[in-house]
């Protein structure tokens, strides 16, 4: 659907760098990377709303240059919705529609569907102004489906909505997707989102493309130390590989020994990634295996979460896990010591000096 | 140092400010203490600062000795005094036709083809309005003079009277010849032009809007323009011609509120001073007066002529 | 944006410093309405005088004339200036800015130059029977030269304050170029066309010297009040003075009051 | 807030449009520069004379002395404008706004009236031995009065879009009412105190009609410039008319550079 | 620490109704409810920039009522962060200590402290339209701290932030105020948040508190429909007490039979809350127990999330679960029929009528 091709431009200091990037049709893709990475920039880019430096974008296999944002049949949604403050709802939703020749009875038509699907209709005559903000993110949405793109760009579109509505909104989304066809490019912080929805994601770090695949190959194998603390890995070291052999490597951090499964002679420097959901206690007296590492630790800190306790542990090698809730109260105490174990499968191995894309 | 003199403010008609400035300079070399402040509007407005907007002047100087009687011999407001019982006429004028050798047929005036040349379709020529400057009323006065002067019927009409909506007629009544003008003075072509006053009319000259403007010799000389002097018959400045003159005359539109006398009768022009009795510096206004006197009758560039007569 | 409940001192305090503006403008209202108020039967009928009338219609016609050329050419001009960066823009804008500062009877005085029959830009256009001097047209075009500046100043600034996103939003739902600006950016500066015209429109209906400069006649209001000052002395031209000012307030009282709501639903903040 | 690099016909098309007025004010200049710049002997002579020095200095003290008033008095008035939401604010605002559309000589009348040694304010302050008439204060008074509005609706404008949130957290933070005002919406306003200040002063300095009512003497830039028709024709005014637009230019130039960058990280867009 | 009493305040139509409260002295309360609900308006009202039409407000057990903002040692941090725009980062931080007599060392001091430990030190001369949201919100906690407050109110701070910085900005502003003894009251949407930080938590609907209590407490056993929708649980329906005994309660909803545990007479209306959660997929042959409600549903749509699966079940009552990933593949197919299984203890009952407050 879209080839973006050693895409480069300027705004100021920042802008975008050599990104190439290609979204197949009909999917939901996601850019996530941190503020001010130009997620935004990519979306306008697209849209015809900047002209690149260098580089091209193709839609559909053709060369869209010389194509103004009008004539592409791309709608975008921006994340402070901007809406058209001097419309009503109705007017904003139909805004698209006139600008093309549709007669009034389709117009009409068309946004009264889009009212009711949206739930919008007893805001029909209201201006944005008076609306909440989920409200409002639901009329910059359907004003964006109104003209039947075939492709949507959603500038985070969920983030300032509280949850009960957000879920709604995507289930929505995912609906209208399916009947439409449509190809949608989202920009978001949310890995909920990016769990829910993403065919596939890309991740963009100060303009440029760092790693492009599968939520679960994002958050679960980084490809660059970089993307583990953007993927919110708990536990990332660096460390050198102190032995090798049989598919299996030993890591050594900070006189800790992590066993992890991967192919690096010894003596590379590398930088371990390990979630906290994969951090076990051991029972007492139990021995690790020959494809787990056990650390020993004090803990430090102890925060409840929906889903889980967090733990942190002090130490040579500082770990923090997330605990099931149902770990006994008696083992989980500040100051306690506790045994950690951790399997080899579980511990993501990123080579130091060169950044594998995968 | 300027807070130890004292002011003498002159009120003057804008056509005695060139040589009112020269004035100024020796009357203040001569008599250090006194700063003079001259300040110029049309000769009505001058009268006008003093009677409605009571403003104190030390001396006022207009270019028609009938405002004086007219509009200042009236008990102040609020007071018991007129504001003032007397003036001195000091100098004369003539009306001229000024232009510059930018002005269309610069080269083809004369004293003899001027009344052709203005004629011409496009000549435009300008003259200050009647109703609120003296050198209006004298140019079409100068204008009327001039018809029966070179027994020229029509000429009012070609120069100016048909140019006007709706259009100035003569009225001849027992030998004396007189125009009513309507309570708006509006050209109906290109031809004529009027304007506040003289430098307004003046600029106007210069950037090339019109061709030809009636004028005081003084202001005339004053700014370096070229000019027709006009016979002595028809150019209001020879009281000689006292009788002659006063055959003309100009009926002014006035709304029924004015408080100016609505009839203008040809006469030479006469300049007149008086020192108001508010003047808050009585002495010194007197002495600047006298100063001033003296000048005029010296004359010089920029200076309307000194009264022959007595 | 609804405003603190909060009693503010403060607030109190800039009343009264401020209030002295307040103060003198009511005065001097004061000065004029109370002999007028007193002589009522003067004051209708001068009211009632066909040619006060007439000239009261010409000046806010030619105002309103000149305020609409402004509309149609300053906004557009506006606009572009807004979305300019070139350094070119700083030129642009200090020369229309001229038109502020310059006495009056200067600026009289370069409009004659330019619209005479015989100027720069009254020569050819006279060839084409089109005339300045002395009519409506050349009133119209002093008033534009003289209060163009406050027009284009306030607009640029409107047009500067629409959010850009909005433009963009509306490109990608198919509006062309002019589209956006048509229904997008012109309908959110409307608050500054508004107080932008009004700006403009007080200062062309109040001009005197720039416009008796090209067009003597038709009469406007501050040209017949000065010669009824000459014929006929202070009670009559404060008369038609009053009058003006009657009129004027209850045009700014009742725009102000229109204003106050439009564009309410402009805001972001 | 950075525009779109996208190129943009309808921009154009506006200039085009636009560009009537810019053109105009760029003819008009010429037509005085021109001639002026062919005799630059002459024009020296002018620009070196006492007197012109003298008069233009003091016509941009006077319009200084007015702007500083007005910051001192119409910067608080303007805040309390926009802070206040009874009715009264209205009418205090059509009050502000009289002076726009009042033919200058009516304001100047007004002016006299009130100021003169009198007059209803001029009388009491006569008796403390301040005087208008003839004066600097009285040509700072005239120039207050007609370049009043231009200076508190500018301002009261951006009081308004200064957001309450700010002002708020101040508070919080230990503010009081004025540090909040000191600190927070007055810097905040900064950029559109400097253009109003710009308006006000550009009306005042180019004032004359009012001025001189009250205040011949000492003779503004306006009244000499008239003062120097009567006498020496258009060529000696055109002269100092051009020092001063070359002045005034310079100024604005000057001063839009300057306020460019001002203000640039106020916006909350 | 903060009695609220009766507080009444009218901002046009909205406002806050007939509101008591208590937060008790260094807790960190949570204030939650939808958007336009008055949450904003509380705070405000608390720092003293609003005047109560009824009610007053005590802090430290004495009546603020006539104390202006500067003096009641509060500290307020908007969710739009409201830094000055004109002020560098250290001015901005430095404001509310140059409102004080503090010394200009003392100043620099705790400045370059709090910049240290919210990490800012290199945007220290930095304006704040230049920075990213998260930077610029932690310049808003650092100075609304620098003035060291006894009680913080915080508007939705955390809510734009991604979600690695938001972390980071929570542990930090856990430490402080434990360092410091602060009472917090934050405005949030997040139930991630208060589940790791509320003591307790107040729900606000129409201006009106209609809920106060831990976090499990709303969230789990929510006080009225509205609380429950609001909390996101899934399974919301009307019904009506068929059967009641033993503190055991069945409710008919639409035919299905639903036992909960309680004691009401037949007869009465209910409203039945189920979390998602609470759902499981009764592995073939099983016969529920009798403290188990068994219902049947087809597979209508299944949504992957990133702790568990998502399956809406069509049927007369539809069902939305959630169940863990391990699930077997084969079972979780769309367009399966599969027999769903609920314990009494999970099932909440809020009688129609009468709301309960817990
Ligand atoms: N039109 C523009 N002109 C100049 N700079 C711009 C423009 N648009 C964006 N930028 C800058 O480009 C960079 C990337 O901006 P962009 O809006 O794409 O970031 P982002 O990834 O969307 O961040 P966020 O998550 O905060 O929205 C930023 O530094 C921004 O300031
Ligand atoms: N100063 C004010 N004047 C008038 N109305 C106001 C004012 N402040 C808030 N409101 C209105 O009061 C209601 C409650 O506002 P508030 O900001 O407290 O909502 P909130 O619960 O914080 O919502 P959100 O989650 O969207 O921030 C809204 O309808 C709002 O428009
Ligand atoms: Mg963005
Ligand atoms: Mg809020």
């Amino acid at each position: 659907m879209i080839t973006i091709e050693h895409l480069s431009l300027d705004v100021g200091p920042a802008g975008i760098r050599d990104l190439s990037l290609v979204i197949k049709p009909k999917t939901w893709a996601f850019i996530i990377g941190p503020s001010g990475a130009g997620k935004t920039l990519i979306l306008e880019a697209i849209a015809g709303l900047h002209t690149p430096e260098k580089g091209r974008i193709l839609i559909r296999n053709t060369d869209v240059s010389g194509l103004s944002p009008e004539k592409r049949g791309i709608a975008l949604v921006y994340q402070d919705y901007s809406l058209f403050p001097h419309m009503t709802v109705a007017e904003n939703i139909a805004f698209g529609l006139k600008q093309g020749n549709k007669s009034s009875e389709e117009r009409e038509e068309i946004v009264s569907d889009l009212l009711n699907r949206f739930r919008l209709l007893r805001f029909r005559d209201r201006y944005p102004g008076t609306l909440s903000g989920g409200e409002q993110q639901r009329v910059a949405l359907a004003r964006a489906l109104a003209v039947q793109p075939e492709l949507l760009l959603l500038d985070e579109p969920f983030a300032a909505l509280d949850p009960q509505i957000r879920e709604e909104h995507i289930l929505l989304m995912q609906q209208i997707r399916r009947e439409r066809g449509l190809t949608i490019v989202q920009v978001s912080h949310s890995r909920e989102e990016a769990f829910a929805l993403a065919d596939q994601v890309a991740v963009i770090m100060e303009g440029r493309l760092v790693q492009a695949g599968t939520c679960e190959e994002i958050f679960f194998q980084p490809a660059t130390p970089e993307v583990a603390r953007f993927a919110r890995i708990e536990n990332i070291f660096s460390g050198t590989v102190s032995w090798s052999g049989d598919g299996m490597i030993a890591v050594d951090v900070n006189g800790t020994s992590f066993r992890a499964l991967a192919e690096i002679p010894a003596g590379r420097p590398v930088t371990l990634c390990i979630r906290g959901r994969d951090l076990q206690i051991a029972r007492d007296g139990v021995t690790p295996g020959p494809y787990q590492t056990c650390v020993t630790g004090l803990i430090s800190e102890l925060t409840p979460m929906e889903f889980g306790i967090r733990a942190e542990m002090s130490g040579p090698c500082p770990l923090v896990a997330i605990l099931p809730r149902e770990v006994p109260a008696q083992s989980l105490q500040r100051g306690r010591m506790v045994t950690i174990l951790i399997d080899a499968a579980a511990v993501r191995v990123i080579p130091s000096d060169l950044k594998e894309t995968v | 140092e300027n807070k130890e003199k004292t002011p003498i403010r002159v009120l003057a008609a804008g056509s005695l400010l060139l040589p009112l400035g020269g004035v100024e300079t020796r009357f203040e070399a001569a008599k250090p203490g006194a700063d003079v402040q001259v300040e110029g509007h049309g000769s009505i407005q001058v009268i006008r600062q003093v009677t409605d907007l009571h403003s104190t002047a030390d001396v006022v100087l207009v270019a028609d000795e009938s405002l004086i009687p007219d509009m200042m011999y009236r008990t102040m407001e609020g007071g018991r005094q007129n504001y003032t019982d007397g003036y001195i006429p000091f100098a004369t004028n003539a009306m001229v036709i000024a232009y510059t050798n930018q002005s269309r047929y610069a080269d083809e005036i004369t004293n003899d083809t001027w009344r052709e040349v203005l004629a011409r379709p496009d000549v435009r020529t300008g003259f200050s309005n009647p109703m609120l400057d003296a050198a209006g009323y004298r140019a079409l006065m100068v204008a009327i003079l001039a018809e029966s002067y070179y027994h020229d019927t029509g000429l009012f009409d070609r120069l100016i009277g048909s140019h006007f909506d709706p259009p100035l007629v003569l009225e001849n009544d027992n030998g004396t010849t007189a125009v009513t003008l309507p309570s708006v003075l509006r050209p109906s072509d290109k031809k004529v032009a009027v304007r506040d006053g003289s430098i307004y009319l003046m600029s106007l000259l210069s950037a090339g809007g019109i061709d030809y403007a009636f004028e005081y010799r003084s202001v005339a000389e004053g700014q370096n323009l070229l000019y027709i002097p006009l016979p002595a018959e028809i150019d209001l400045s020879s009281p000689a011609f006292r009788k002659e003159y006063a055959r003309a005359r100009v009926v002014l539109g006035f709304e029924r509120f004015s408080s100016l006398g609505r009839v203008r009768t040809g006469s030479p022009i006469v300049y007149a001073g008086t020192i108001p009795n508010t003047a808050p510096h009585p002495e010194l206004a007197k002495e600047f007066m006298n100063f001033t006197l003296a000048e005029a009758e010296k004359g010089g560039n920029g200076w309307p002529a000194p009264l022959g007569g007595p | 944006m609804i405003r603190s409940c909060l009693p503010n001192p403060f607030i109190f305090v800039s009343w009264l410093l401020g209030g002295v503006i307040v103060l003198v403008s009511g005065l001097a209202l004061m000065v004029i309405a109370v002999p007028e108020l007193a002589d009522l039967p003067h004051l209708t009928a001068i009211a009632l005088d066909g040619r006060v009338i007439e000239s009261l219609s010409l000046t806010f016609a030619a105002g309103c004339s000149a305020v609409l050329f402004l509309l149609l050419c300053g906004t557009p001009l506006a606009y572009a200036l807004s979305r300019t960066t070139s350094r070119w823009r700083s030129v642009a804008e200090s020369l229309l800015d001229l038109p502020l500062a310059l006495p009056h009877t200067v600026a009289g005085l370069m409009v004659y130059l330019l619209f005479m029959s015989r100027g720069l830009i009254g020569g050819p256009l006279a060839q084409a029977g089109i005339f300045f001097e002395d009519a409506f047209l050349g009133i119209v075009m002093a008033m534009i030269f003289v209060s163009s500046p406050y027009y284009v100043n306030t607009v640029r600034e409107g047009f500067e304050r629409v959010p850009v996103h909005l433009e963009y939003v509306a490109r990608t739902l198919g509006a062309t170029e002019f589209a956006a600006f048509r229904f997008i950016a012109l309908p959110l500066c409307s608050r500054h066309i508004w107080s932008g015209a009004l700006l403009a429109w007080g200062r062309a209906v109040g001009e005197f010297a720039a416009v008796i400069m090209i067009a003597y006649f038709p009469e406007v209001i501050s040209a017949l009040m000065y010669q009824r000052f000459s014929t006929g002395g202070i009670a009559e031209s404060r008369s038609i003075a009053f009058i003006m000012i009657v009129v004027c307030l209850v045009v700014f009282f009742t725009l102000r009051t229109m204003t106050r709501t439009r564009g309410e639903n402009d805001d972001h903040h």
